[in-house]
């Protein structure tokens, strides 16, 4: 962990609501994991004196590109897009403990909008590992989908689900999982980004067998683990215990998670 | 050579940039040099475990920001083996920020930590907005003040640092009672009772519906207050509220601080504590200036 | 069709949007559609003539600024024969702010203004922080706006707006003490009291020393005092500190404001107040919501 | 006086400490006199809400473009240099009261530092109407004289004294003052940026029965009249009055100065 200042190479949005910035972090000397997070200093400090927190979306070790997708929602995110190439962004990180992978067995990763940008990097880490791996995307339209093609061009199994085709509901998620669960071998199941999947994978980690893992969100200042902004409360040895999203997560274990 | 040190009580700083409580900790140290700090203030501890606030905790408004983290605490006993042998190693002097919901509560924590060899003096949180009904705090009443430093006071040999709260009419008469009741000093202030409430959920944007206000946006407000309670007490201030450089830090030394602490600030740039102290140095070679202590409540009023 | 009157005690508002004292006047007619105001509130009003303060009267500071301007007027006989008539072609009613340095004088200008037709409300200006020294209102003393509000409600039938100062310990008393008084409505807020110093030549960037703070940065103060002061009263409350558009304004009318008042944002832009009116309605077409007063004080605590 | 957009057509640093900004106003319906001024948004203002009083330091009507001349000091004016050609300036303006010119008889002008801004619009006009000027610029350095070359361009006739020389004593500048008002047939006499000169015109224009003018400056708040924040003494009649800058002023009789 450390901070750095980071010269964007890339910053363009990928659709209607989100975009994508790739980063040139050559100042990074850690190893970066999927799931880990960068704090980063949107902008105007005055205005909006707070760090936003980002997920890797994806981290390349030989040219040390970092690259983010974010969903434009705020003053943070919206000062985001106003960088251009050249511009020089200040970060904080690799932060928080990211996911990990099974030993053996397929992947099963179900994704529900912007989720997908924390679910990526896992993704391709898997693929390089050459572990089967499942996505389920989830999204309100088809036009909100992301990064379908490059799941599967690095030979990841795509399923997308979205509202406006009525084909989202937990019960067809449900559906679809429990078949792959069968089918396909998963060992282990990730989510992000909606409450109600994540629910559902607790449940299918359970009922199943699986490891499974959650990744959460929070509001956060500090990013560090020093102020306890980003409190949420787990379940160990059937103790309820308030931890810190930054730090102690942000991906727990689903058993763990209270929801 | 420019002198940074400043004395808060019986307590000699090497410089008077510190950590405001509850935005500091040993996780710092890879992004900023905890020895160059003039003290160490970790979390307000509290005499038994609390859970702290419903989430979320913080939310960003213009220049500031609103918190309700409320002192999540494991209780002083997890504080004596965990939290401070965590700045054992450290160089500056650690001021234990502490905080009870009663008179007691305080007493036994001054007492309780009286002994601890790693504890320089306590700050007496008598003013966080967060732990009771509609931000009520010790700090809002004279007497409640002066009783609650005259019963702490009998319990500690330390010097105590009692922290007050801006939410209120006369700050002089706080800083009176406190300095009567047995104070070394004073922090002015802690955050400023706050609520902000999201138009499209229309709901608070603080799980605890209010909470403290911390940053840029409340410099002028203490400011105010510390000129205010330079005047109208002998006691050294520690001035806490909205500072994000060093030319903050100075005009609150100027209105009467003899030492400042960085809370938000840290949370904007991890190293902001070791950039305003350069910043003060500077200031004080442009200007000639041999101690920082001569600045002291050296606002010209012609 | 969205509707957007309120009513302040008997006065019916075509919509909630109006001027604060002292940063509104007919010079603005060029660059802002008066008409479309809710109503006018020309610069506080003093019995005799007044000089105001020493220079600087104003500084800027992060999302905000301080001013003393200390009520400069011409005193009530001049306000009669001069203010009252340059604004006498205006559609909205006008709202006159009176400022007095004794109780007495507050009700010799009720008196005085009683009967003029063309003052349709009064708002008391027990408030100002630039009056007398180190920022002491009557406002600060539950006890004396009680008495104000008595002896000014026995000097006149017209609609009494109290305008509170946010510098005090708890807003609740001096609310109800101003109900029970006689006040038909509540300014929430006045300024906040505030200082800033150069850091460069040491001397108090305001002539006064302290002046008011206005402005984006007292935002979250003030909606917290909005909330606090709408659960102690019943009293239709004006919100006023750092409104910069219409979701500000939105945010003051959910945590229990009727009507709102706008200052530095009209500074910032001359023609502030109506594009705030129309994000107002924008937001009620856009939420589905008829009237605007439906959203009073309907923040959700779950 | 309205509200209104300017487009930028250039804005570049004419020396160490001041910048120029041209804008196209074609907006504007009104004449702009010298000695007046507009209040400007200079940038962000969120954290710096309020405008800036900046003179005309020329306004061509012709082509409708109005340039200021300013001195980078704080926030508002360093936000200014980091506009570019093309961007939008908003506008409050034109607004106070303007010099006026004397019917007959030669003008002298004296100016310290950016005091010059304010006078060189009336030079201008001055000899748009064929009126004999001279000006007289101090500065603390020569690098810090502005627009020498331009006024004598316009057959203005320029005298430069400075700090460094050891040549801008109130003492000098009375010499050559009383000098010209001697030799050049000076009716009427100006200035802006110095309160010792403005001591020295007051005596001048007092012992040597001669119209004069000085262009004030104050803190303001809204520019328009309204908040009086701007407020100065003057002495009318015999007794003292407070009076705005913004509307009163920023020109006022140099005999109603309160110095
Ligand atoms: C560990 C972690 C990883 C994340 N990864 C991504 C990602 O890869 N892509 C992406 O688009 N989003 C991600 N988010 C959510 C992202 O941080 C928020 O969308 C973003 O902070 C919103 O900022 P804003 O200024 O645009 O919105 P605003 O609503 O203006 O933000 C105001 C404040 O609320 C906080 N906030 C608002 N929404 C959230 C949220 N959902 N979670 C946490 N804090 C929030 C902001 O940090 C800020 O302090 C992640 C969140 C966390 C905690
Ligand atoms: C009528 C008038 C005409 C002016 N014309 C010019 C001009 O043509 N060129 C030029 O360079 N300057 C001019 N000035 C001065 C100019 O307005 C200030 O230098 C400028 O406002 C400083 O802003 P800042 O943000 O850079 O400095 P800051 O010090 O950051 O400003 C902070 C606040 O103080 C106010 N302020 C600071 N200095 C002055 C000052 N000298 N006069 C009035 N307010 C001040 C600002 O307006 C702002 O509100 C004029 C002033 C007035 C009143
Ligand atoms: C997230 C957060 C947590 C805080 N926790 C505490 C605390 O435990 N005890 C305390 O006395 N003050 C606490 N404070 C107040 C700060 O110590 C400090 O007084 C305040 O933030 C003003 O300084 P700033 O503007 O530099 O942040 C907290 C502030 C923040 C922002
Ligand atoms: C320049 C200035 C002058 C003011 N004069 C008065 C006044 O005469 N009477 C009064 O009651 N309030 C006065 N106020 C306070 C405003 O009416 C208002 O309450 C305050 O500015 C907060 O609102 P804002 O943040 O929208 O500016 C003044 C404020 C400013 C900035
Ligand atoms: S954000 Fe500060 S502890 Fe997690
Ligand atoms: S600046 Fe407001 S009256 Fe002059």
């Amino acid at each position: 962990m450390k901070t750095f200042d980071a010269q964007i190479i890339a910053n363009q949005p990928v659709s209607a609501r989100y975009w994508q910035m790739t980063l040139d972090t050559s100042a990074l000397d850690q190893p970066v994991r999927p799931g880990q997070f960068f704090h980063i200093q949107c902008g105007d400090t005055w205005r909006a004196p707070l760090r936003r927190p980002l997920s890797v979306y994806h981290y390349d070790q030989k040219s040390r590109t970092l690259k983010f997708l974010y969903l434009v929602k705020g003053i943070g995110t919206q000062q985001m897009t106003l960088k251009k190439k050249s511009d020089i962004m200040n970060l904080i990180g690799p932060l928080g403990h990211g996911f990990t992978l099974p030993k053996q067995g397929a992947l099963l990763l179900i994704a529900r909008g912007v989720g997908v940008a924390t679910l990526h990097a896992l993704a391709c880490q898997a693929r390089a590992e050459n572990k089967n791996v499942h996505v389920i995307l989830s999204a309100r339209t088809p036009a909100d989908l992301l990064t379908v093609d490059l799941l599967a061009q690095i030979g990841a199994t795509v399923y997308t689900v979205t509202d406006t085709e009525r084909t989202s509901s937990v019960k067809s998620v449900r559906a679809l999982s429990e078949k792959l669960i069968r089918e396909e071998g998963i060992s282990s199941v990730y989510t992000c980004g909606s409450n109600r999947l994540n629910k559902l994978v607790q449940e299918l980690a359970d009922e199943h067998q699986l490891k499974g893992e959650l990744a959460t969100e929070a509001h956060m200042a500090c990013g560090i683990g020093d102020c306890y902004a980003c409190a949420c409360t787990i379940r160990k040895d059937n103790q309820l215990k308030t931890v810190r999203v930054c730090t102690d997560g942000p991906v727990f274990p689903i058993s763990e998670v209270v929801l | 050579m420019t002198d940074l040190s400043v004395n808060i009580g019986s307590l000699t700083l090497q410089n008077p940039v510190m950590p405001a409580s509850g935005t500091f900790g040993p996780e710092l140290a890879p992004l900023l040099d905890i020895n160059r700090l003039g003290a160490l203030v970790p979390k307000s501890v509290t005499l038994s475990a609390r859970d702290g606030n419903q989430t979320p905790r913080i939310c960003e408004t213009d220049g500031g920001m609103i918190n309700s983290i409320g002192i999540q605490s494991k209780g002083v006993e997890h504080y004596m083996a965990n939290i401070l042998p965590s700045y054992h190693d450290f160089d500056p002097p650690l001021i234990a920020s502490i905080s009870g919901e009663t008179i007691d509560e305080f007493e036994q924590l001054a007492a309780r930590l009286d002994k601890h060899p790693d504890v320089a003096a306590l700050e007496l949180n008598i003013s966080c907005p967060n732990l009771r009904d509609n931000g009520q705090a010790f700090g809002m009443s004279a007497e409640s003040t002066f009783n609650l430093l005259r019963q702490v006071r009998a319990a500690t040999g330390k010097p105590l640092i009692a922290k007050l709260t801006p939410n209120v009419t006369r700050i002089q008469d706080i800083a009176r009672a406190a300095e009567q009741g047995g104070a070394d000093a004073l922090t002015v202030a802690n955050t400023f009772l706050a609520m902000a409430i999201d138009t499209e959920t229309r709901k608070p944007r603080i799980g605890n519906i209010m909470g403290g206000l911390s940053g840029a946006a409340v410099k002028p407000l203490i400011v105010r207050l510390i000129f205010q309670a330079h005047q109208a007490t002998n006691l050294p201030i520690i001035g806490s509220g909205g500072i994000m450089n060093g030319q903050d830090a100075i005009e609150m030394i100027l209105a009467g601080a003899t030492s400042v602490q960085i809370g938000t600030a840290t949370f904007v740039q991890p190293n902001a504590m070791n950039t305003i102290t350069d910043e003060i140095t500077d200031y004080l070679t442009r200007h000639h200036i041999d101690a920082v202590t001569d600045l002291i409540g050296q606002v010209d009023l012609r």
